[in-house]
């Protein structure tokens, strides 16, 4: 091995220098350090600046496919770009209200003779489907009424895989045996028209309900209905491709929406460009709240959208987005536990670092309740609603809400969340946290000091959703809750599935981290949840519960039209489920987010998945406030070479002596 | 060596198998495939939904064997699926429905990108400083440096990750603290901190390790017969300890080489990386049988190939050991 | 009473680990070569320090090992001797007075050396009571894959052909399913808890010592003791367990020394994959994993992740130089 | 040329230190042939390593007296000196040739090296190489040279280990018990082909052995070495003929006949030998 006897010191320390400089320009010199690529564009076709928004995602969606998509991941993505028959209105949310967007106004109800209920829309004229090479010249078609007939279609495909197909098919017309004949044929006919959706003119269609069900209205403002075209899937999910890569149909959605799909790298963004063909709704001119006059009186009327691209970041795990957010690359972001501390002072305001910054803070409460099923069946709460009662004065839901979610949510008084009709603003649960009520009700329950005639404790089985560290901690303290009053419990763990299938099975007894949240806000989409003709497997009547009183309540309620009636009944209902306790109610999810100062928030309703159409940005003040926030220091750059070349000299230097 | 070669391949055959045998029960253990679709369609499934899409995956089929006397013998999950794969077909995602060999292929790269180069960097620097420590062994600096290296393996990856992080953006600002972009030379400025923290977090368990094969090494006979020849310690070290010491370490090293491509699940999520990391952590959790079992299908034949690779690269660099 | 036989169950199965582990020092230290290794040892003070430490964390886990049933379930010896700790509403500083809690900082109803976590416990006293959790991981873990691999190792090379093949076949098999699958279905299906985290562990693990000690008793066969001992008609099993066997101890041994550590910081990494130690053991691992998000947190909470990563590096790092010393001590060449 | 005086050689410190050697002192003349023998554990082979400070230092450690080579302290050399030192003027052959030669190198790149460090001048590398294996005895040397170790017996590896020593042409060769790990027949060539190396290149030698079998007809002076000190020393014929010390008595009362009978060495009646001792 032939080796240098004298290695030349000039030579290393050039190349030290060199490497020095390298990294000075590298690091400090024009090296962006943002995570984003450029903007699709620079300057949109009118000739101004290009507005893009930056958002981040937790994981790819799952399918874009409108029939298909059920998750709130995949439907933040897919609100932008495939709309619906109908929307929510995005400022009215107490009580949410609907409006029509691709329909020219709400369905007409009908009452067809010899039973049976239709719904008489009309779609607006003049609407276009994306531009998209699965049309004849690429140029996307007018949307007619038989797109909506395919996309009823394809619910009752079984090889489609719609989620909500089995619940639909109670109230639309032809929906069930469609999809029964299909799964044993193997195929499905497309060229037989469903009896549940009768197309009546190029824009017009019916569809014909079995009985009446108001709700229906809620399922149009939902993406199962929304149109598609047979061309897209055709093109796309097609045997033969040519040779040719092409994405699935569910992959690749090809709508009607404001924004359409520019680019998809799975696993890091998605970027949705402007629909330049949009032009089915406009800027709300009313409905906002007071204070927010001055933001968007001037947009009122306008053409949307507003911003010419959005683009999702996918972050699987959320701390750099607390990150990215104070270097200003994202334009805003939900407050997580992580970063709570760091934004919030204690009176739950914004803390200043973030206030000087123009930095705003909102809070969004879903339409959804958490709680803990008691199974009714079981043998020692089934029967004592004492104890029931008992055990839902020991929970300090308040206290857990402080531990785990800093407390943010609204701790749940009653079943319903807020902005559903029969909300009771000052209705209290009567059986809310207060431990020396617990105890008493412990002695009424047959259980002084948890234990019984006998002497023996009580030994209560409580089943979790085992995982995450946070998920452990919860368990504990709800342990501990219940230990409070004697009782003693035993926390098993579970595998998701494993819950699911006990909480099918009805083997548990105390069964934590159950919840509902709203598909559409009114009161028969909860309280269905203890509806006796709802039971498991088949329904979600996870506690079992079976009260003939309830049960005739429910079913009038549930196809009334929204009246002060309908209020009244919704009212009932929740005394009766307060006093019975078939749940131990913990909160009504509600979250922080943040926005940058150039991109205030227009919408807060939580129906609409961001309502990305709506958001605005000040691409100018943005550029500005990132410069001021993303200063480089020279000195680390300096300190970093510096170590380099005295540890480069000092092995020379050993290499030397040895 | 050639004849060695097609021996091997053949005793892998049975070995692909059972690993496949072995996954399948494993997962199928775990959970039903009825469970498995609960999963996927969350809690407010249907059983029809839960069943039309079983159905519609052969997720309805008996697990082993068919007995049900309608159907022959193999048509059954497990005999189905492994027919497709030993057609190299790795089938579709049970969750998103898209091809998985699409899948697997686009997220190679980005693994490869971040864990070849923190695979070399961590070794050289590894090697480098192990022999460092031999260098200077029993000395002062030799211990403080053993402690350092155990207090490197226990400091979980994840403190080192948020660390850097925080040091890259909010103090630093020079590159990305998280993103990636497969853009020619400047990828690397997306790299470069995931690469060192990978370099980092694995440095103290391999410095420690190759310090102690090589420290085996220093005590042959034939280190004394070169010190006699007076070959200096420092040419000790580089020529004979490090070319034997090499041979041990081909066999630690080399098996893993394959793996590279898998990529790191902690240092994927964080840094937003779309490479293989997570396809099968992701997939135990989702769950996602196919992915699984696409990913240990994979997986397999790259431990194989490990070993393949392993005795070719020993025969290759000892020369007492030739391949019959 | 359910509740009893499981505090004496394990009560009894810690006597007995103790009673075997004795009974195996006993056996072997008779030998003369682990005499002089004794010898050795014992001029190696940092090994002799290692060792010290070793046996507090054994003295540690083991008080946290025993429960006596008290009325509101059972509580360990460690819990009992720091009951006197009161507990606080959330995190707290190490020696601060009021609550971390940004929402409504409460006082302290008593100091904390190290501070408190999420659910206000002492972080010191978590900290120790995790010793045992590690300690039975990576001690029962021990007890399941040593025997398994060295048996196995052994038997593979002694008799080569068939059972050597049939070895080898499994342990590429199981070598070649992902650890992480294997790990997560195996405590799926047996449930959390630290014996079935030990069983998985030791199914996953017997292959590295299977393979370790098979290359190294092909060795041994081929040395002239133990054709010397075939020719005076011993028999196979004398061979083995006579011969063979003690002529790998050594291997054996820094293998599971070394492995030890690799088991407790095995933990970690499960928990961090949510199969973890169950709720109410209180683990390093589970603490580890909290501090991710405890880390992003602002003013930060350093307390858990330090103290208990503290602990664990410190049991770490004298495992290491104990089996630094136990090679040391056994290596033939020396001296 | 050599002299050792008052050499003391502790191992370890503290408690635990073990003294090695104790006060020896011993010289070596140009050309002359000095045998150490004594039992293993005996000292006598740190006492050959110590020559140029080949112990690991710790644990070794050098408690007292002088090694001087021409005149210099090898005690006080630096470094680069005792690289020099070693294998450029004292070279060494050990006992166990199969693991003393480095199993990744061909033969030719390990004479080599050695070349590479003490002769840089030479030009013709490989054919110095082939004459140091020719020198050894070493049959069609240039088809061996390309060999690795492992592919030859145990007496050509020692032959190789030889010629190693010999390429740079030392002033002194250790050869620390270099028949003791072959086979009979073998260790009579490799005896016989050093007393030849011996008397062609006019070197010194340092013959360290437990063997006074071997002794007889290459060295000049036998120093006897017990426990760390030199307890008889004297020209070969004497001490073989007329021991003083118990010890040395001992020791060649191990090996009957063997000094009268060095000539039927190569015979089969001394197959017992290595057992005997």
């Amino acid at each position: 091995m032939p080796f240098r006897r004298h290695p030349r010191r000039p030579l290393f320390f050039a190349a030290a220098f060199r490497g020095l400089l390298l990294l000075s320009v590298l690091g400090v010199g024009g090296c962006s350090n943002s995570p984003h690529p450029e903007p699709l564009a620079e300057k949109s076709e009118n000739g101004a600046p290009w507005k893009a928004r930056y958002s981040a995602l937790p994981e790819d969606p799952r399918s874009l496919d409108p029939q298909v998509t059920y998750d709130n991941v995949s439907r933040r993505i897919m609100e932008p770009v495939q709309e619906c028959l109908l929307e929510y209105h995005p400022f009215k949310t107490d009580p949410y209200e609907l409006r029509p967007c691709l329909l020219t106004q709400l369905p007409v109800r009908t009452e067809r003779e010899g039973g049976g209920i239709s719904y008489q829309c009309e779609l607006k004229s003049g609407i276009l489907f994306h531009d998209d090479p699965c049309f004849p010249g690429g140029k996307g078609r007018e949307l007619e009424a038989k797109d909506v007939e395919f996309a009823f279609q394809r619910m009752a495909d079984p090889k489609v895989e719609c989620p909500v197909v089995s619940t639909l098919q109670d109230y639309i017309e032809g929906l069930g045996e469609t999809f029964e004949a299909a799964r044993k044929s193997g195929e499905f006919d497309y060229s037989k028209p469903l009896s549940g959706l009768k197309v009546t003119g190029r824009y017009t269609f019916e569809i014909r309900l079995k009985e009446a069900y108001p709700q229906l209205l809620y399922w149009l403002a939902m993406h199962f209905t929304s149109p598609v075209a047979r061309e897209a899937v055709e093109y796309y999910d097609g045997k033969t491709h040519e040779g040719v890569a092409r994405e699935l149909f569910r992959f690749h959605p090809v709508a009607t929406g404001p924004f359409r799909i520019a680019e998809w790298k799975r696993n890091t963004r998605i970027r949705l460009q402007r629909n330049p063909g949009y032009r089915t709704t406009a800027f709300p001119t009313e409905g906002w709240e007071a204070a927010q006059e001055g933001l968007l009186r001037p947009l009122a009327g306008r053409a949307l959208p507003l911003v010419d691209e959005v683009s999702f970041t996918i972050f699987r795990e959320s701390i750099p987005i607390f990150l990215l957010f104070r270097q200003g690359y994202l334009d805003g972001m939900g407050v997580g536990k992580d970063a709570f501390s760091s934004l919030i002072t204690p009176s739950k305001d914004l803390s200043a670092k973030y206030l000087e910054r123009g930095v705003t803070l909102h809070r969004d409460t879903e339409p959804s309740t958490y709680f803990m099923s008691i199974n009714m069946e079981d043998p020692v709460l089934g029967p004592n609603k004492k104890l029931r009662q008992a055990l839902s004065a020991a929970f300090n839901a308040q206290g857990y809400l402080d531990v785990f979610f800093n407390s943010v949510p609204i701790v749940a008084e009653q079943l319903l969340p807020p902005g559903i009709a029969g909300y009771q603003k000052d209705f209290r649960n009567p059986y809310a946290f207060n431990l020396e009520k617990a105890k008493a009700l412990m002695v009424e329950a047959g259980y002084p000091g948890g234990r019984d005639a006998s002497g023996k404790t009580l030994e209560l089985t409580l089943d979790t959703n085992g995982g995450s560290a946070d998920e452990r901690l919860m368990a504990e303290f709800e342990q501990r809750q219940f230990e409070a009053i004697g009782i003693k419990v035993k926390v098993i763990e579970n595998p998701f599935a494993r819950l699911m299938e006990k909480m099918d099975q009805g083997s548990f007894q105390i069964s934590a981290g159950s919840g509902w949240g709203a598909d559409y806000p009114d009161p028969e989409n909860f309280f269905f949840l203890y509806y006796s003709k709802n039971l498991p497997p088949t329904g979600k009547n996870h506690s079992r519960y079976k009260n003939p009183e309830f049960d005739r309540l429910f079913e009038t309620m549930a196809t009334m039209e929204n009246s002060p009636e309908r209020e009244q009944i919704a009212r009932k209902l929740n005394m009766i489920l307060s006093e019975d306790v078939p749940h131990l109610l913990t909160l009504h999810r509600s979250v922080f987010g943040l926005t940058q100062p150039w991109a205030p928030r227009v919408q807060s309703n939580p129906m609409l998945e961001g309502g990305l159409k709506y958001a605005v940005v000040d691409e100018a003040l943005r550029e500005k406030l990132r410069g001021d926030w993303n200063r480089k220091p020279l000195w680390p750059a300096l300190l970093l070479a510096a170590c380099v070349v005295s540890a480069g000299t000092f092995a020379l230097n050993v290499y030397r002596r040895s | 060596m050639v004849a060695y070669l097609i021996r091997r391949l053949f005793f892998f055959v049975p070995i692909v198998f059972g690993v496949m045998l072995l996954t399948f029960v494993l997962f199928f253990v775990v959970q039903s495939p009825d469970a498995m679709a609960r999963r996927v369609l969350g809690p407010k499934a249907t059983p029809k939904a839960v069943e039309n899409w079983l159905h519609n995956r052969g997720y309805d089929k008996p697990l082993l064997l068919n007995r049900t006397g309608q159907a022959p013998w193999h048509d059954s999950l497990f005999l189905n699926q492994m027919g497709r794969l030993a057609r190299f077909d790795l089938g579709k995602s049970d969750v998103t429905n898209r091809p998985l060999a699409e899948d697997f292929r686009e997220g190679a790269l980005p693994s490869l990108l971040l864990t070849v180069p923190a695979f070399f960097v961590g070794l050289a620097l590894s090697v480098v400083f192990a022999l460092y420590l031999v260098f200077i062994r029993n000395g002062v600096v030799d211990l403080a440096a053993s402690l350092a290296c155990v207090a490197l393996m226990s400091v979980p990856v994840m403190v080192y990750i948020i660390a850097g992080q925080f040091l890259v953006a909010q103090v630093l600002n020079y590159f990305p603290a998280f993103g990636f972009q497969l853009e020619g030379f400047s990828t690397a400025k997306f790299l470069l901190l995931p690469v060192a923290l990978m370099v980092v977090s694995g440095l103290g368990a391999d410095v420690r390790l190759f310090r102690a094969m090589f420290i085996e090494e220093m005590g042959q006979d034939y280190i004394r017969t070169a010190r006699a020849k007076g070959v200096s310690s420092a040419l000790v070290l580089l020529r004979h300890v490090f070319k034997n010491g090499l041979i041990n370490l081909i066999t630690l090293v080399v098996a893993s080489l394959p793996f590279l491509i898998m990529g790191s699940v902690v240092l994927e999520n964080f840094f937003g990386i779309p490479g293989l990391g997570n396809k099968l952590f992701s997939a135990i959790q989702a769950p996602d049988f196919a992915v699984v079992q696409a990913s240990v299908f994979l997986g397999s034949l790259l431990y194989l190939g490990g070993l393949l690779l392993t005795d070719i690269c020993y025969a290759w660099a000892d020369p007492r050991i030739r391949l019959q | 009473m359910a509740a009893f036989d499981l505090v004496w169950v394990q009560n009894l199965s810690v006597f007995t680990g103790y009673a075997l582990l004795g009974g195996a020092l006993w056996r072997v230290a008779g030998t003369e070569r682990w005499k002089a290794a004794w010898h050795r040892l014992r001029g190696d003070r940092t090994g002799m320090a290692a060792l010290a430490l070793i046996c507090v964390f054994l003295l540690v886990g083991t008080l946290e090992s025993f429960s006596v049933p008290q009325p509101t379930g059972s509580r360990t010896l460690l819990q009992l001797a720091t009951a006197g700790i009161p507990q606080e509403k959330g995190y707290s500083a190490p020696l601060a007075t009021t609550t971390l809690s940004v929402a409504n900082p409460t006082p302290l109803a008593g100091r904390h050396l190290l501070g408190t976590d999420a659910l206000g416990r002492d972080t010191l006293v978590q900290t120790l009571r995790a010793t045992r959790s590690a300690l039975w991981i990576g001690g029962l873990t021990s007890i399941i894959y040593i025997p398994l691999g060295v048996l196995l190792g052994i038997l593979a090379a002694f008799y080569r052909g068939w059972v050597d093949d049939v070895v080898q076949y499994f342990y590429s098999t199981v070598a070649a399913v992902p650890e992480i699958l294997m790990l997560v279905s195996i405590l799926m299906v047996l449930g959390k808890g630290l014996g079935t985290m030990a069983i998985a562990l030791g199914i996953t693990g017997w292959v590295g010592m299977a393979r370790l000690i098979r290359g190294e008793t092909l060795r041994q066969v081929e040395r002239p003791y133990v054709a010397a001992a075939r020719a005076m008609g011993q028999s196979d099993w004398k061979i083995l367990m006579r011969h063979l066997l003690p002529n790998v101890m050594h291997l054996v041994l820094i293998k599971a020394v070394l492995g030890f550590s690799g088991l407790v910081l095995a933990e970690a990494v499960l928990s961090y994959l949510g199969v973890g130690s169950p709720v109410g053991t209180a683990s390093w691992g589970a603490m580890i994993d909290a501090s991710r998000s405890e880390l992003s947190r602002e003013p930060f909470v350093w307390w858990n992740i330090s103290t208990s990563a503290g602990a664990l590096f410190l049991l770490v790092l004298a495992l290491n130089l104990f089996g630094d010393s136990l090679r040391r001590a056994f290596d033939p060449k020396h001296g | 040329m050599l002299e050792l005086r008052n050499l003391s050689i502790d191992f370890g410190k503290g408690a635990s230190r073990v003294q090695a050697v104790k006060g020896i002192s011993l010289s070596i003349a140009k050309g002359e042939t000095v045998a150490l023998v004594g039992e293993s554990g005996s000292g006598k082979s740190v006492t050959g390593m110590a020559l140029t400070r080949l112990l690991p230092e710790p644990p070794a450690f050098y408690a007292g007296g002088e090694i001087l080579f021409e005149g210099r302290n090898v005690l006080g050399m630096n470094a680069r000196e005792l690289r020099a030192l070693r294998g450029g003027k004292i070279a060494y052959v050990f006992q166990e040739p199969s693991t003393s030669l480095n199993p990744v190198f061909t033969v030719r790149s390990q004479i080599a090296e050695a070349l590479h460090l003490h002769r840089p001048e030479v030009a013709d590398v490989d054919a110095e190489v082939v004459h140091c294996l020719d020198m050894v005895g070493i049959v069609s040397p240039r088809q061996r040279m390309d060999d690795y170790p492992h592919q030859l017996s145990g007496g050509m590896q020692q032959r190789v280990m030889i010629a190693m020593a010999l390429a740079c042409r030392p002033q002194l060769l250790v050869a620390d018990e270099p028949t003791t790990a072959l086979d009979v027949t073998v260790q009579a060539q490799i005896l016989d082909q050093m007393r030849q190396i011996k008397q062609q290149t006019g070197m010194a030698m340092l013959l360290i052995t437990h063997n006074f079998g071997i002794i007889g007809g290459i060295a000049d002076r036998v120093a006897v070495m017990f426990r760390g000190k030199i307890v008889e020393e004297g020209a070969t014929a004497t001490v073989l003929g007329n021991p003083q010390h118990a010890y040395t008595k001992a020791l060649i009362g191990c090996i009957p006949q063997l000094g009268q009978h060095r000539r039927r060495l190569t015979t089969i009646d001394h197959d017992a030998l290595g057992a005997l001792c």
